[in-house]
């Protein structure tokens, strides 16, 4: 399934501090942007039962998700007045401590980009099909929940 | 009539598969029967039903050639 | 006044995203975290009557804002449940499309941070004395209002 | 009795001075009444005035050696 990929939100293992360093640095030439609003979603290791997590090992139906991914990007764009939006979701391996999900929205006043940014983070949490496997320290695993 | 069936998360974990054909399955009651005689552990576990990526609810009828995914509950982000 | 800084939030002229980038890492070893929310204000190069503003120039009142900041900084955490907050603004010259605010909450489910980080912005535009003087392309300057 | 009078943004502008002292000013309405009379510009410009770090609002009285700065909008952020 992974060939079906499209460019943009998918990314292989981690996010790392260094790329969202470099989103960031992409905007200082839109200089209407006022307000910049990141959610990070970070592994964290998690107890289950007597299990730690070591790592979190996610896949998707990629061709669905990218829709989902486009159908969120277009209600964002057309309920908040953004200036910009990015979304970036891992696929396969993340350590716990490392970023899975990075969704960035820019705006000329801060409600905008703070209100969007929320509603992507829930929009993708409901309706995006990405599953994630917790992979333990112990060698096995269990389906991640969402809470 | 043949479908293509999708299987992801634990869903394909428990079927031993992430893509394969079957016949004459008309609807979506058709395809949940089928899949709990064939894996009775699916009893137990939750899963939505998508026809050419969009989820359905319901007793929809397939059409030939449908790619039906099995998704079951997402945990993204 | 400068002199009068304490350690922490005060950062002489723009904040850079690789600043950003290392507050990122930093949080990488702490593996209860589940979300961060970040809020990046960003200098806008907003047309004020004929005049361009090339960049803002921050002064505050420093003592009153340190206390500020720390009651801000308390009150967050006694109404959230956050693990981590950092909180950063500019003093000095930031040009149009740098960043001059910078706001970062992380906690174990994301409503913690996502409303906290929500919450300290709106405090921080409201109660903490620092100006911003607009500096014109054209050369004059006008005291920066708050919308 | 002194007070130190410290000024920020416009209003330091205004009165051409960011730290200053001031003898038998007692209250905030004196203040004003001292800053206009010396600065008339200020007559137009919103302030708040804070004694020793701490936002006062009506005619409070001063204590020998308070700071009183005196604060225009803030626009931070």
């Amino acid at each position: 399934m992974k060939s079906n990929k499209k460019a943009g939100v998918f990314v292989d293992g981690a996010i790392t501090p260094d790329f969202i360093s470099r989103s960031i640095e992409k905007h200082s030439h839109k200089k209407n942007i006022g307000a910049h609003s990141i959610f990070l979603g970070q592994v964290r290791n998690d107890s289950i039962g007597s299990n730690e997590v070591s790592a979190i090992e996610y896949s998707a139906y990629y061709e669905m998700a990218e829709e989902k991914f486009s159908e969120i990007r277009e209600d964002a764009f057309s309920r908040f007045s953004l200036t910009c939006m990015h979304i970036y979701h891992s696929t396969g391996l993340v350590n716990a401590g490392e970023i899975s999900l990075f969704v960035f929205t820019s705006s000329v006043h801060r409600k905008d980009s703070t209100e969007a940014c929320s509603y992507i983070v829930e929009r993708i949490k409901a309706e995006v099909p990405v599953w994630g496997k917790e992979m333990f320290v112990e060698g096995s695993f269990s389906w991640k929940k969402q809470n | 009539m043949k479908i293509n069936i999708l299987a992801f998360g634990q869903i394909a974990e428990i079927a031993g598969s992430t893509e394969w054909e079957s016949q004459d399955i008309e609807n979506a009651d058709n395809l949940r029967i089928y899949l709990e005689g064939n894996y009775p552990q699916l009893k137990s576990v939750k899963y939505s039903i998508a026809v050419n990526r969009r989820l359905i609810h319901g007793n929809e009828k397939f059409n030939d050639n449908d790619t039906v995914a099995l998704l079951p509950p997402f945990s993204g982000g």
